[in-house]
């Protein structure tokens, strides 16, 4: 497989890239005919209006749902019939809608868990549970990354919501994905928090690409530099925030007369 | 003399499972009026009776066997219902030189290739069910049989041994059907045995298995219909289960029927009067086999595992199970059995009055010879 | 004579016809099952005990106040349904927002004590239970002798199957239900009083069981194992046909009914692990069950 | 950043744990001598059914207490390793522990196909599958051949222990049985605390996350599937040469049933709980053998008082009790 | 105005962590009241408290001169208070439609189906699918409009924004107002404070469990400076 991009290339590679995505459900078909190419070291937001599809498309991209049609190809490779758990060891890695974390695990572990994967200690049963130690040092510090040192021996499910959302995307980037999936990461979360986790996607995306469904104008108008609008399960547009939230289209089907 | 100042027999059987009727606690009691029968006191010492239920689980007996043996001097353990049971009992008695009696299990394996020389099966076997109601019963007429029969190793031989004698007697089996054990509905074997034409259905099966597909029997008219029924395996407690209605023509083969004679209704009445229950071969079985031992013991004036079973196997029997009774050399008490018939409800005069004995069958024909039995205590 | 693999279609239509009225006591039975874990999420382990106390109600009230038949078909499930209704009241709704593993040992528990009961008290080799004057005897079909009873058992499991699954599905008790089950809290906001709601449920599951054990107490013995020994069938029939789902499970308990008749002619030995090998199949093709939502 | 400064509302657990770690070595040495020395005191056998139970019931919660899957299947593990042990003993003439490794090796083939059909569905699904196929090999265990239907695989020897240890005295069967019994726990105690077992328990809280983060998760299931049968097979396997024999009433459902009884009495998700279920169990049973009581209706109330009020179990409860925290336990769960 | 939720030095405990402390409010017939606060304050706890679901509690709860304490959860919704929770409580076995009709209409001046599918067309086009087989913003206006139903005449609102496009939020800002008119009372909860900051009559602040302050929009502009520094908005 070819090596990663450098920073700062100029012409930012394709990691991710979809043609023809369709997905029936019965009768309904939620998304159609839908291009996509997300590309390395840019952050890329899928808006649209409630029930448009991003959902619908993550889950295809992530392969949680199999497309009726299209492929998907990650890192040059096609996807289109890889199983979701597959999918994230290539590195294409997803955060849920709705909050996702092991609530019964520490903080600690629950980074841990993810760390655990790559670094191959996750099948060894005959090994002792201080085997994991030599993760403590990467798991602190992407703990401190996103603010949660304090809590860090804290049981996940006592967590105010925001801090679990803040949790997982510090579970999420210990798997080290070369493509972060992350669906509105922002929902519920209050302020303190959003700019917190802005700052972060940003720097996340130094050397990786990500793509995010967000509602939150203002994040998407700051931290992102592509956007694509999805309606009815079809691309509506394209482009810069700048040029997309000046289309009327736009502005009629999602944004309303709402200013970022 | 007795050596620890006491006789001590052991009642383990099933009283809260699917045998807890076959003999249970009645069993106990009927262990306790043979003591009683008997005077309460052998070679100047007491007699005791314990009991306990194993459950149906071969590991708990064995654990209260070795435990009774080892601990509890328990001089002989009596019973033993399911064959799992006994053969497991039966083992660790041989292994601990005691005595054990088994009146509940039906296997042959106990006085065949697993015979014990202190080991000793009293009431009734397969084979004897066999001869019972299939040979006879061909003699009756009932010359062509069609079997259902419970899918396991104890249904195969009930039918294996009955069809033999069905044959050796000159008649013929026209087919069989093999229902899984613990079939709720037998409709479908019975309307195959009904198509086949067979004068007699041959029901190699146990317990709720047989109660069950004799009911569905006579909802089908099969017995109307001019077939006849014939259960290798039931007894006196199961028929009144099953009501006169259901069972009515049904035939079947015990080791005793309580209304053979004065002294069966004797002892049958003193039954009723401490359980409720007429007593079936089983019942009577242990009690027989109780005053068979403290009889044994009397004469061998000890108590001694040896010098009594060498008395057991000398001693004719006498009471009012095994009249005119041997014991042979593998441990098979061998005693008359009877054919019996169950009566039609307007022709039962009394309560529990249920049978009528079709036929005697001599306990040498009844039983298997012991010389071919495949126990190498015979030489 | 016009043969299906060496047996006579005569015979084939009468095994048939067996089969659909086996069909009749798992679909019940099932039928009963599939409402009270679809609507409580609990595998009530004691189904086949309440089916046997159905049974056996029948047997005592018709033993020692000398009610028969006819009214014993209702009385019985009333006093069952009763029985349960008490059990969910007081004993089982304390086990709601627990794991529902917890509902199915401690029913299975419940089955147990009961069983072990009605044994203590009756023996295992059961009790006689004659079948209703104007039901014995039977009718010469041509190809079969149908007894009447078996009959009567077809036509009524059936039209309590429908009448159930029309309660539970078409009408605002049943939404109530369903939506209960998922978030009981929120439905309870919203002004219903649920707890009431699932008392009559389980009560109405008891009584289903205790209505099929009074159908069968004229065809089998009346004995306390007779529940055990049917309930893990039924439970299989519950998983083909998609647990929750109720028409799921009556379609199911008919044909797993047929499909074991015809199993007794071709192949009897297989004949009560056909529906497992059969559950076996349809779990590899269909996790989720026939009919069953995914869950 | 600014909520660095602001207090968390979560509080840091306090924990003792080298205290906590002392008191349970101390129990842990307490445990093993009264082990070692009670068949002074209890009679062997009755021990050696104490501890067969208690193995098995440790390799069921491997299952329950820490991947939340309740087997109601585990009877075919124990039972079929019980049949292929006394199979290979007594007809192939094996030495016993070639003998029990075909038991294991036989109980974990039946683990990985029960497993296959069952690790597709969660909670009660999982609970009916595994029933359903347990209830499939009672029957074909019920008309094979080498079963020996009702009568069982009767008279196992026991032979020689690496060729020179008497095994039909009752003491060294005891020291031989016990020694297997704190393999299998140590064996189980270090899978679940073992990077393995962090994944399990992440795949217990949140399967569609574990799921994300690249993890195969019903590979994992089936890998604890099989160990747990593998384990209960073991169990099984040394109840057939304690006994010396092999029959129906291990694989039948009701069997299921009471290794579940054992754990949910004992603690489910203790580590030692099970032990003292299954002690509890094994005792009761024997005490209503000789008892008026009807066992059946005992342990039918038995559970549903456990579940209702005690659902901890007994060790468990004691984790949560006042005088457990203080000793440093914990009760997860 | 008269007050028409009364909740005095309310306590709630979730097991044994107690999160509320004493919680002090009073909310008008008519007026639309938020609750500001930083994430896993307590503002859902209140919320949930209040309307019953969660029983470990303590204090003075009036509803329109009624004490509500032990009023048990199930006969809360007839005495006219109404619940959106945060996590939108779909139900997946039943459809849309039948998610729709199944709280009962407590009292008259509900909206009739006809207003709802109006206000949100998405509901009408999906009205047979499954519920939950809705976009998440979808289960949102569903939630919703659900009560709006039932006719209650005070309404607790958990987060009714989140996940929400922009257009429908505005949509969402116009029926809030519009039930203001008709007279319903309103008990927001919501992080997304330029939207609460245009329909709120009040704000009260809440910190740990507690009441640490209230004022009316009209002091908005004033306490910003206050606001921008708790909250961070
Ligand atoms: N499994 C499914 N079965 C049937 N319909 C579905 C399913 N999943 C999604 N849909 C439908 O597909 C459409 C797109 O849903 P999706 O969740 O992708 O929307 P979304 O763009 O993420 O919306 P939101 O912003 O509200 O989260 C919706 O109308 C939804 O009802
Ligand atoms: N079910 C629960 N069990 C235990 N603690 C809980 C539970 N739900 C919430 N908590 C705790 O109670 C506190 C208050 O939570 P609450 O959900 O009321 O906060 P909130 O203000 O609504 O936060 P957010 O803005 O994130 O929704 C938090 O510390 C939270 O961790
Ligand atoms: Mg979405
Ligand atoms: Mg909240």
């Amino acid at each position: 497989m070819a090596a990663s991009a450098m920073p700062g290339e100029s012409n930012p590679r394709v990691v991710l890239s979809a043609r023809g995505l369709r997905r029936d459900f019965g009768a309904f078909t939620a998304v159609k005919n839908v291009d996509l190419d997300v590309h390395h070291a840019r952050v890329h937001a899928l808006i649209g209006p409630n029930g448009a599809g991003k959902t619908t498309v993550f889950n295809l991209l992530t392969k949680f749902l199999q497309p009726t049609h299209g492929t998907i190809t990650l890192l040059g490779t096609d996807i289109t019939r890889t199983p979701p758990d597959k999918v994230a060891r290539m590195g294409l890695v997803r955060s849920f809608q709705i909050s996702a974390v092991f609530p019964h695990l520490t903080v600690l572990d629950n980074v841990r868990v993810a760390l655990q994967r790559p670094n191959n200690l996750a099948v060894q049963f005959w090994r002792p549970m201080s085997a994991l130690d030599r993760l403590n040092d990467r798991a602190d510090e992407l703990i401190a990354a996103v603010g949660l040192t304090r809590e860090r021996n804290a049981l996940a499910a006592d967590l105010s919501y925001g801090r679990k959302r803040v949790l997982e995307i510090a579970t999420t980037l210990a798997l080290d994905p070369k493509v972060l999936l992350l669906d509105e990461p922002m929902a519920g979360m209050g302020q303190e928090d959003v700019g917190v986790v802005s700052d972060i996607i940003r720097t996340v995306a130094l050397d990786r690409a990500v793509l995010m469904v967000e509602h939150n104008l203002s994040v998407v108008a700051n931290i992102c530099h592509h956007v694509t609008v999805l309606q009815r399960g079809e691309i509506l547009a394209e482009g810069d925030y700048a040029e997309v939230s000046q289309d009327p289209r736009v502005r009629t089907a999602y944004m309303g007369t709402e200013e970022a | 003399d007795a050596s620890d100042g006491k006789i001590k027999i052991g009642i383990l059987n099933d009283q809260s499972g699917v045998y807890a009727d076959f003999g249970g606690k009645s069993s106990y009691e009927a262990a306790k009026m043979a003591v009683e029968d008997f005077g309460g006191k052998v070679l100047d010492v007491p007699v005791e009776v314990v009991t306990a239920d194993h459950q149906n689980k071969p590991d708990i007996a064995s654990n209260i066997a070795r435990q009774w043996y080892d601990t509890e001097q328990v001089d002989a353990i009596m019973e033993l219902t399911t064959s799992s049971v006994a053969l497991a009992v039966q083992a660790i008695s041989k292994e601990k030189k005691k005595i054990d009696i088994v009146t509940g299990a039906a296997t042959t394996e106990l006085t065949g290739k697993q015979c014990s020389p202190y080991g000793f099966h009293w009431a009734y076997d397969t084979h004897s069910l066999a001869v019972g109601t299939g040979g006879a019963l061909v003699k009756q007429g009932g010359d062509s049989w069609f079997f259902l029969t419970a899918d396991y190793a104890f249904g195969y031989s009930l039918e294996e041994n009955t069809a033999n004698f069905v044959k050796e007697n000159g008649g013929t089996v026209v087919g069989s059907v093999r229902h899984p054990l613990a079939s709720t509905d037998f409709s479908s074997f019975l309307l195959q045995a009904q198509s086949s034409g067979a004068k007699v259905i041959g029901l190699a099966n146990a317990g709720l298995d047989t109660s069950n597909a004799i009911k569905q029997a006579s909802e089908f008219g099969i017995v109307q219909g001019g077939q006849r029924l014939a259960a290798l395996l039931f007894t006196l407690a199961e028929v009144h289960g099953l009501g006169l209605e259901a069972a009515q023509g049904l035939t079947l083969t015990e080791g005793f029927y309580w209304n053979r004679d004065d002294e069966s209704r004797a002892f049958a009445k003193r039954f009723f009067e401490r359980t409720g229950k007429m007593p079936n071969m089983i019942h009577t079985g242990t009690y027989s086999a109780v005053l068979q031992y403290l009889k044994a013991v009397q004469k061998a004036g000890t108590d001694e595992t040896e010098a009594v079973s060498k008395a057991l196997h000398e001693m004719p029997v006498d009471d009012v199970f095994g009249r005119g009774g041997t014991v042979a050399a593998n441990g098979r008490m061998i005693h008359d059995m009877y054919l019996l018939q169950v009566k039609k409800p307007a022709d039962s005069k009394e309560p529990w009055d249920y049978f009528d004995v079709l036929d005697t069958i001599p306990g040498k024909d009844a039983y298997l010879d012991p010389a071919k039995s495949g126990c190498d205590l015979v030489k | 004579m016009t043969t299906i693999f060496g047996i006579p279609l005569a015979a084939l239509f009468g095994q048939l016809l067996i089969g659909l009225i086996n069909g009749s006591f798992y679909a019940l039975l099932s039928l009963g099952l599939a409402v009270i874990f679809g609507l409580l999420r609990v595998i009530n382990f004691a189904h086949g005990a309440q089916y046997m106390l159905g049974a056996f109600v029948a047997y005592l009230l018709l033993q020692y106040i000398g009610i028969g038949y006819w009214p014993a078909l209702i009385v019985a499930p009333l006093i069952v349904g009763a029985f349960g209704a008490l059990v969910e009241r007081f004993l089982l709704s304390r086990l709601y927002n627990l794991d529902p593993l917890y509902g199915l040992l401690f029913t299975f528990g419940m089955a147990l004590a009961i069983e072990g009961t009605f044994r203590y008290f009756y023996g295992a080799s059961g009790q006689p239970y004659a079948p209703p004057a104007l039901l014995t005897g039977g009718t010469n079909l041509g190809f079969m002798f149908l007894p009447n009873y078996r009959g009567w058992v077809v036509v009524v499991s059936l039209i309590v199957c429908i009448g159930t699954w029309l309660l539970i599905e078409k009408t605002k008790i049943g939404s109530y239900l369903r939506a209960a089950t998922e978030n009981s809290t929120l439905v309870q906001s919203f002004g219903i009083n649920v707890p009431m709601l699932l008392t009559l449920t389980y009560g109405l599951g008891a009584a289903l069981a205790a209505f099929a054990g009074v159908l069968a107490a004229p065809i089998y013995q009346v004995s306390p194992l007779m529940g055990s020994n049917i309930i893990i069938v039924v439970f299989a029939v519950v998983v083909v046909g998609g647990m929750g789902s109720i028409m799921g499970a009556i379609i199911t308990g008919y044909v797993l009914g047929v499909a074991e008749g015809l199993t007794k002619v071709f192949y009897p030995e297989a004949s009560n692990i056909v529906v497992f090998v059969i559950m076996a199949i349809v779990l590899l093709l269909r996790p989720a069950g026939l009919f069953g939502r995914d869950g | 950043m600014t909520h660095a400064a602001q207090p968390s509302p979560v509080a840091e657990p306090v924990r003792n744990t080298k205290n906590a770690a002392t008191v349970q070595i101390a129990f842990l040495l307490a445990g093993t001598l009264l082990l070692v020395l009670a068949p002074l005191f209890f009679y062997p056998i009755f021990l050696m059914k104490i501890l067969c139970f208690a193995l098995f019931a440790c390799a069921f919660n491997l299952l329950l207490g820490y991947t939340g899957l309740l087997s109601f299947g585990h009877a075919t593990f124990f039972g079929g390793a019980a049949y292929f042990t006394a199979h290979a003993v007594k007809e192939w003439g094996l030495p016993v522990e070639l003998g029990i490794l075909v038991g294991v090796a036989g109980a974990a083939a039946l683990g990985l196909i029960m497993g296959f059909f069952a690790i597709r569905r969660q909670g009660i699904y999982f609970a009916m599958i595994t029933l359903a196929l347990s209830q499939m090999f009672f029957f074909f265990c019920l008309q094979a051949g080498f079963t020996h239907g009702e009568d069982g695989i009767q008279s196992v020897p026991r032979g020689d222990l690496l060729g020179f240890i008497d095994l039909n005295s009752s003491t060294n069967m005891y020291y031989f049985v016990l020694a297997v019994f704190v393999i299998g726990m140590v064996v189980i105690w270090r899978f679940i605390n073992s990077p393995f077992g962090m994944i399990l328990k992440s795949i217990r809280e949140n399967e569609q996350r574990a799921i994300s983060l690249g993890y195969s998760v019903a590979r994992y299931k089936l890998g604890a599937f099989v160990m747990s049968a593998a384990l209960a097979g073991l169990a099984g396997a040394m109840k057939a040469l304690v006994f010396q024999f092999a029959t129906l009433t291990d694989v039948a459902w009701q069997m299921s049933g009471e290794v579940i009884l054992m754990t949910l009495l004992g603690g489910i998700g203790t580590l030692i709980g099970p032990i003292f279920g299954a002690g509890l169990v094994v005792t009761l049973q024997n005490y209503l053998a000789t008892s008026d009581f009807p066992v059946t209706i005992i342990t039918g109330v038995v559970f549903m008082v456990c579940v209702l009020v005690f659902r901890r179990g007994i060790i468990g409860e004691f984790y949560a009790s006042r005088l457990g925290r203080r000793l440093g336990f914990q009760h997860r769960r | 105005m008269k007050p028409f939720l009364e909740i005095a030095d309310l306590h709630a405990w979730y097991g044994e962590s107690h999160v509320l402390h004493g919680v002090n409010m009073t909310v008008g017939e008519g007026e639309m009241v938020t609750i500001l606060g930083r994430n896993g304050v307590g503002k859902t706890t209140t919320l949930r408290t209040i309307i019953g679901i969660l029983r470990e509690r303590r204090g003075r709860i009036v509803l329109g001169g009624k004490d509500m304490m032990d009023v048990p959860l199930h006969r809360t919704a007839h005495h006219g208070i109404g619940f959106v929770p945060e996590e939108r409580g779909i139900f997946s076995t039943l459809t849309v439609e039948e998610n729709l009709m199944l709280p009962p209409v407590v009292a008259s001046g509900g909206m009739s189906l006809d207003e709802i599918f109006e206000l949100f067309p998405n509901l009408h086009e999906r009205r047979s699918s499954p519920g939950t087989k809705l976009s998440g913003g979808e289960q949102q206006m569903l939630a919703m409009a659900r009560i709006l139903r039932t006719g209650v005449r005070v309404l607790l609102l958990d987060e009714p924004t989140e996940g929400l496009a922009p257009v429908i939020v505005q949509r969402i800002g116009e029926v809030l107002k519009k039930l203001k008119e008709r007279g319903m009372t309103v008990l927001l909860v919501e992080q997304n404070f330029r939207f609460a900051s245009k329909i709120a009559d009040r704000f009260y602040l809440m910190d740990h469990g507690q009441i640490v302050g209230t004022f009316p929009v009209s002091e908005l502009p004033d306490q910003m400076g206050m606001l921008n520094k708790v909250l961070g908005v």
